[in-house]
């Protein structure tokens, strides 16, 4: 069956049970993308997973969209049989990021949740793991979200050697050495 | 005066099996180097080691048995040596007890690993504990195709003494490894346990367990167990002269014999990887346990 | 260390002698420098020569080498594994990451003064320093202990509360038992 | 009255009243046990007197008791095993329940022991025999737990001995006229072939199962492990050596006369050495400390039984010598069980660790008596295995040696299991309050203790009673050739002089204690257990990284072939085939008339057809 036909079949079986704020085909790259509220998150996940065929959890990505106020939760299935990828985005308030516990769908969530709560302070409620995962002995923010200035941290904690004051950008100082211009593209990197 | 003379006697023994033990450490230690294509550290290395481990000048205990194990590992080498004749006449090297007998020897040199087993036992690293089952059980491997080389001599030349052994071969003029070959082979092979050199070091098995019983040992603990293996080795290849090469008119005969049996462990060493322990074990069980019924056919047979 | 008596001073010349030449080091291998020590120590460039030789665990070790960044969470296991070692010891620092934080610079959660932690007797410079650099570094150190000045733990002893201060501000929660002499 | 009765009738006077002083006061119970002990003892030492026999005749059969030297080295073993014991029971019962139960059977175990050993007519002799197993049958179903399987065990295989042994007495009473021992070892050169050797046959049965020979120890294990720790040091310790006694007269006196008697010998030697090798490893692969020393027991009388049955003056002394020492050591390991069950309520290796720093006087108890155990020297242990193996070689056991020094060999491996079990390894939290046992209980386990080292130094101590009993049956005197100065001799004048050895071991040991000492003694400082390097991880207070689960799996892998199957699968298929013949048996008494008939018809067929066989010509 064509590719996008077989989509389609997905997303209107999706869409009978489920009420979807966006939802989008790529059929060029392989995957179906669908935005839901974080309260029906869990539902669909286990609706994909039992009943759609999307048993394989490929990965978990999450999105810090500072300007938004939000973060953003990317959960990437596969189903071995279809070969076909969904994409489940929901959106947390960035302020007061909670979400129910998953782990009980696929064991491995636990794993991503306990460093999204470590990493991004993700609240999931009723999960079960230890204190620390990868990050010991930090009381500080968040550390991967865009508003933790990480080298002001790091200044502050820890001792900096002097003689670091006057370093170079590598690219500057070659493209000083070599009389070249920096691209455009590469302006925006550049400490200047 | 007696008494006198013993313990002189033993200090210039003890001596004389610290440095042969050493020097020929360190010996191994660059012909490994050599076979690895490696220029390989000095000689005289091991003295350097054991010197530098000397002059630490701090240390840790566990407890009472930690100070224990290497004390009794120093026993059993020692007590060991003192049982061996190191030259066919005394001379500057006298024994305790010139009937050295092999029974008694046999349990004296166990006694080392299991008083050392105590002291790594009581560090609580878990390493320690793991190394002490694998050697246990390499022992327990190993002596048996031992005892089986020794019986079969004791029943050849009906004495159970080294004294004994040596007279032997003195009287009959052949060494008794032509009069008894297959015993020969036998405690051969099972003093590639003993050595606990590849394949069979899965004791200390420095990768996977950390040094195993030493690992909580430093600094003096080190240097007690260090020249205790050294004067171990000097023991058993000493012994294995005096059984099966008639033993030494002088030092340089000594030398010369002790050197060529450490050969044999050490070039088996170096181009072998390293057992599993039950594979070990069973290897004791194979081979080596055969030469030395075949030892003991041979010997009922020739009486 | 020094004693007036002539007989210690042959015995301290003794005694730098060996330390010098035999130095078992542990390699404390969480950073890229790791991948060095190998190629040090096998056939091409041969440390055995100089007496330097792998030990298995920190009570047997003489030289630790910390190979490359330490974030916090390896600097914990490093200053407990410093702490068990056995005086004299010696620390060699190896690597940019080790010296000033090198690329991690900015790192929440990297350190960048490795000297500030614990005492460090010879920095190796290198991203990462080639098998001749840890050579030389080697060499120094021998050249700082015949010296008599590659001191670490005598350091550390002194300024004991300057060190362990240090070490608690960024190891907030210090669960091992306190160092005592 | 003699001396004699006296001693018994005061056991079992002592044994009633002091079951029944607990109603009044339990100090008052405790000081009358230990007096009805000591007090026997104290007579038994003091006033009873060698070959003396008194006897008398009832309804024409003469019953006599007394002492023969060879009794009394037992005795003694029993008497300072019992002692020991008894104030160690003292101390271990307290606060428990059952202590009147407990010390009514632990006294008359002793009684029957010891008038076993008075015993000179087969009579008596099988009625204290049967008072022993009874007391000790009580005291094993004693705790309730698996009652039922280990009791029952005990039981039927205790009847199945003594059915033999009374098979036996009544052939020897048919043959001789009375129940004399004496008269029927006199006798028994002029008797029958045929009941030459059966009678010795069905007295070693009854003997073996006490000592646990091979394929009559599956009680041993379960029955050893289940009584109160207490009383297995007597049990292991002196109990299970009334059937060596029994089968060293047998050996002695009898099988010495038969042709075949080598024969059984070696049979029985070779039981003995398959019981120590599978005992032995099986010892090893417990996780629970009863049960390896139950094992371990079963295993050291392998070894006593190889001893005694090879038979040659050498090997008698030996099996009696390691006999006394295994008692020794036995009974103080034991002992060191109870402590640790009675100061944390457990005995499993897995869950017990790290007491060495709150129990270091039952380390103590229990390194000494371990190293004697494990036959190294310069402690007792090592003469008994040291004459075993030279006995052995000079009697051209060549392969029994290989098997016994392999079975001494793998002793380390439970031996040190022992030892790291319970006392070292990492200390845990839970036993952090665990304090040492009381002085009731640590005295006489160092006494015993003690006596392992005195042995080793001067074994003529033991070594001159056992000589003097083995004359008495007819041994020839070894002992003043042998072993006026400590030394071992063997026939082709290889020698060990103990005492110098004792001291050298003791010289290199503390020098070198010492130079570990006290090199940078103030710059040695002490750091738990938990200071360890485990590649810089820190163990957090509730996780402890001893390692006992599975502890000698490599090598329990490297023997797996040999234990695949315990005896005791043996006698539960054993069981299933009878019971498998029962079945078909029943089957052929269907009730069905034609059935019947059909077999008649059958049964006249076959005879038809035989009958040029059966009754031509």
């Amino acid at each position: 069956m064509d590719k996008g036909k077989r989509f389609d079949t997905i997303r209107a079986r999706i869409k009978e049970n489920f009420v979807l704020s966006q939802d989008k085909i790529y059929a060029d790259k392989n995957r179906l993308d669908i935005s839901v509220s974080k309260q029906r998150t869990p539902a669909i996940l286990f609706f994909c997973k039992e009943q759609l065929g999307f048993i394989h959890l490929m990965h978990v990505g999450i999105v810090d969209w500072i300007e938004d106020g939000t973060l953003e939760l990317v959960f990437m299935l596969w189903s071995p049989t279809e070969k076909l990828r969904v994409y489940i985005r929901t959106r947390l308030n960035r302020e007061n990021p909670v979400m129910e516990n998953m782990d009980m769908i696929w064991p491995q969530l636990n794993t991503y949740e306990r460093e999204f709560k470590e990493m991004y302070g993700i609240d999931f409620k009723g999960l079960i793991a230890a204190e620390e995962f990868l990050l010991e002995d930090w009381d500080g923010p968040p550390p991967m979200l865009r508003d933790f200035d990480t080298e002001a941290y790091a200044q502050e904690v820890f001792h900096t050697r002097p003689g670091r004051e006057d370093a170079q950008d590598v690219r500057e100082a070659i493209i000083k050495r070599s009389q070249e211009e920096i691209p455009d593209f590469a302006k925006k990197y550049s400490r200047q | 005066m007696e008494i006198l003379q013993y313990i002189f006697g033993g200090i210039i023994t003890f001596l004389l099996a610290f440095v042969v033990g050493m020097t020929f450490g360190g010996t191994r230690r660059k012909i490994i180097a050599r076979i690895q294509n490696r220029y390989g550290p000095p000689i005289y290395q091991n003295f350097i080691d054991a010197f530098k481990l000397f002059s630490k000048t701090s240390a840790v205990h566990h407890g009472a048995m930690h100070y224990m194990g290497p004390a009794f590992l120093m026993v059993s080498s020692v007590v060991s040596l003192m049982f061996i004749p190191i030259l066919r006449d005394g001379g500057w090297f006298p024994n305790l007890n010139f009937h050295g007998d092999l029974i008694f020897l046999l349990y004296m040199m166990v006694f080392g690993s299991l008083g050392m087993a105590l002291g790594a036992g009581q560090t609580g690293n878990p390493n320690s504990a793991i190394g002490v089952t694998r050697g246990l059980a390499q022992m327990v491997g190993y002596e048996i195709p031992w005892i089986m080389a020794l019986v079969a001599m004791m029943i050849q030349f009906h004495t159970t003494s080294i004294t004994g052994l040596m007279d032997v071969q003195l009287q009959s003029g052949t060494w008794n490894l032509f009069a008894s070959p297959f015993a020969f082979v036998a405690a051969i092979l099972a003093s590639l346990g003993m050595f606990r050199y590849a394949p069979f070091n899965i004791v200390g098995a420095p990768a996977e367990l950390a040094s195993g019983p030493a690992s909580e040992n430093g600094g003096k603990y080190l240097f007690t167990m260090m020249s205790s293996h050294s004067v171990f080795a000097f023991v058993k290849l000493t012994l294995f002269a005096d059984l099966f090469l008639g033993g030494a008119g002088n030092l340089v005969e000594l030398l010369i014999k002790t050197f060529l049996l450490y050969m044999i462990p050490v070039l088996y060493g170096v181009v072998n990887p390293r057992y599993r322990t039950e594979q070990a074990v069973r290897w004791f069980w194979g081979w080596p346990t055969v030469f030395g019924i075949i030892a003991i056919a041979y010997a009922v047979w020739s009486t | 260390m020094q004693n007036d008596s002539r007989s210690q001073k042959i015995v301290d010349i003794i005694q730098a002698y060996a330390r010098r030449h035999s130095l078992w080091i542990l390699a404390y291998g969480t950073g890229c420098g790791a991948i060095e020590i190998p190629s040090t120590m096998t056939s091409r460039y041969d440390a055995e020569r100089l007496g330097v030789r792998g030990a298995a665990t920190p009570r047997q070790a003489d030289v630790l080498l910390i190979t490359g960044y330490l974030t916090v969470k390896t600097l914990k296991r490093v200053i407990r594994v410093y702490e068990q070692m056995q005086s004299p010891k010696y620390v060699i620092g190896f690597g940019s990451c080790a010296i000033n934080g090198g690329m991690y610079w900015d790192s929440y959660n990297t350190i960048k003064m490795l000297d500030q932690y614990i005492p460090v007797d010879v920095y190796i410079s290198g991203c990462m320093p080639r098998p001749e650099a840890v050579l030389s570094g080697f060499g120094k150190l021998q050249d700082l202990i015949k010296a008599g000045v590659a001191d670490g733990p005598k350091r550390y002893e002194e300024n004991f509360d300057w060190y362990r201060a240090n070490q608690k501000k960024i190891i907030k929660n210090w669960n091992f038992a306190d160092y005592n002499w | 009255m003699n001396v004699i009765f006296l001693i018994l009738i005061l056991f079992l006077v002592g044994a009633i009243v002091t079951a029944f002083a607990g109603k009044w006061s339990s100090l008052l119970q405790d000081g009358l046990f230990i007096l009805a002990v000591t007090i026997p003892a104290v007579l038994f030492f003091t006033q009873v007197e060698m070959n003396q026999l008194v006897g008398w005749t009832r309804g024409g059969i003469h019953l006599e008791l007394g002492l023969t030297p060879f009794s009394y080295f037992f005795a003694i073993l029993v008497l300072l095993l019992g002692v020991a014991s008894a104030i160690y029971s003292v101390g271990f019962m307290h606060g428990k329940a059952r202590k009147s139960y407990y010390y009514f059977n632990y006294l008359l175990t002793i009684m029957a022991m010891l008038g076993i050993l008075f015993s000179r007519d087969f009579i008596s002799f099988f009625v204290f025999w049967e008072i022993m197993t009874w007391a000790s049958y009580l005291m094993v179903v004693m705790n309730g737990t698996r009652t039922q399987e280990i009791g029952i065990k005990y039981f039927v295989f205790s009847a199945i001995g003594a059915y033999a042994m009374l098979m036996a007495i009544v052939l020897i009473h048919a043959q001789t006229g009375n129940f004399l021992i004496q008269d029927f070892i006199d006798t028994y050169p002029s008797l029958a072939h045929g009941r030459q050797i059966l009678i010795p046959i069905l007295l070693l049965v009854g003997f073996s199962v006490k000592a646990a020979v091979m394929p009559l120890h599956v009680w041993a294990p379960g029955s050893y492990a289940y009584s109160p720790m207490s009383f297995t040091s007597v049990f292991s310790g002196a109990l299970s050596k009334m059937g060596i006694y029994g089968m060293v007269i047998v050996f002695v006196t009898l099988l010495s006369h038969l042709p075949e008697g080598g024969l059984i010998r070696d049979i029985i030697a070779w039981m003995g050495a398959m019981t120590a090798v599978i005992a032995t490893l099986w010892a090893i692969a417990q996780d629970d400390a009863r049960k390896l020393l139950a094992y371990s027991s079963v295993g050291q009388l392998g070894y006593i039984v190889i001893a005694v049955a090879i038979g040659t003056p050498m090997a008698m002394l030996a099996g009696l010598f390691m006999a006394f020492m295994h008692g020794l050591f036995k009974g103080a390991l034991f002992m060191v069980v109870g402590a640790v069950e009675k100061q944390t309520g457990t005995t499993d290796f897995t869950k017990v660790t790290g007491l060495i720093r709150k129990m270091p006087w039952t380390f103590l108890t229990a390194l000494i008596s371990i190293i004697a155990l494990a036959g190294i020297p310069p402690l007792g242990g090592f003469i008994g295995k040291w004459m075993l193996y030279e006995s052995l070689i000079l009697s051209d056991h060549y392969l029994l040696v290989i098997v016994a020094f392999f079975s001494s060999t793998a002793a380390f491996l439970y031996a040190y299991k022992f030892l790291f079990g319970f006392f070292l390894g990492q200390e845990e939290e839970e036993w952090a309050d665990v304090k040492e046992a009381p002085i009731t209980m640590l005295i006489p386990m160092l006494a015993l203790a003690v006596g392992s080292i005195l042995l080793g130094a001067f074994p003529q101590l033991i070594l001159k009673p056992i000589n003097n009993g083995l004359i008495s049956l007819g041994f020839s005197d070894s002992y003043g050739k042998l072993w006026e100065t400590s030394t071992l001799f063997n026939e082709w004048g290889d020698k060990v002089v103990l005492q110098p050895i004792i001291y050298a071991i003791m010289g290199v040991f503390l020098t070198t204690l010492a130079f570990t000492y006290f090199r940078n003694r103030k710059r040695t400082r002490y750091v738990s257990t938990k200071d360890i390097s485990t590649s810089g991880e820190i163990p957090l207070a509730h996780e402890n990284l001893t390692f006992k689960e599975n502890f000698f799996q490599p090598f329990l892998r490297a023997v797996e072939p040999v234990m695949k199957k315990q005896i005791d699968w043996y006698y539960r298929e054993f069981g299933a085939g009878l019971e498998a013949i029962f079945n078909f048996t029943r089957r052929i008494y269907s009730g069905n008339g034609q059935t019947y008939a059909l077999y008649a018809v059958i049964f006249l067929i076959v005879l038809l057809l035989l009958n040029g066989n059966l009754f031509g010509q």
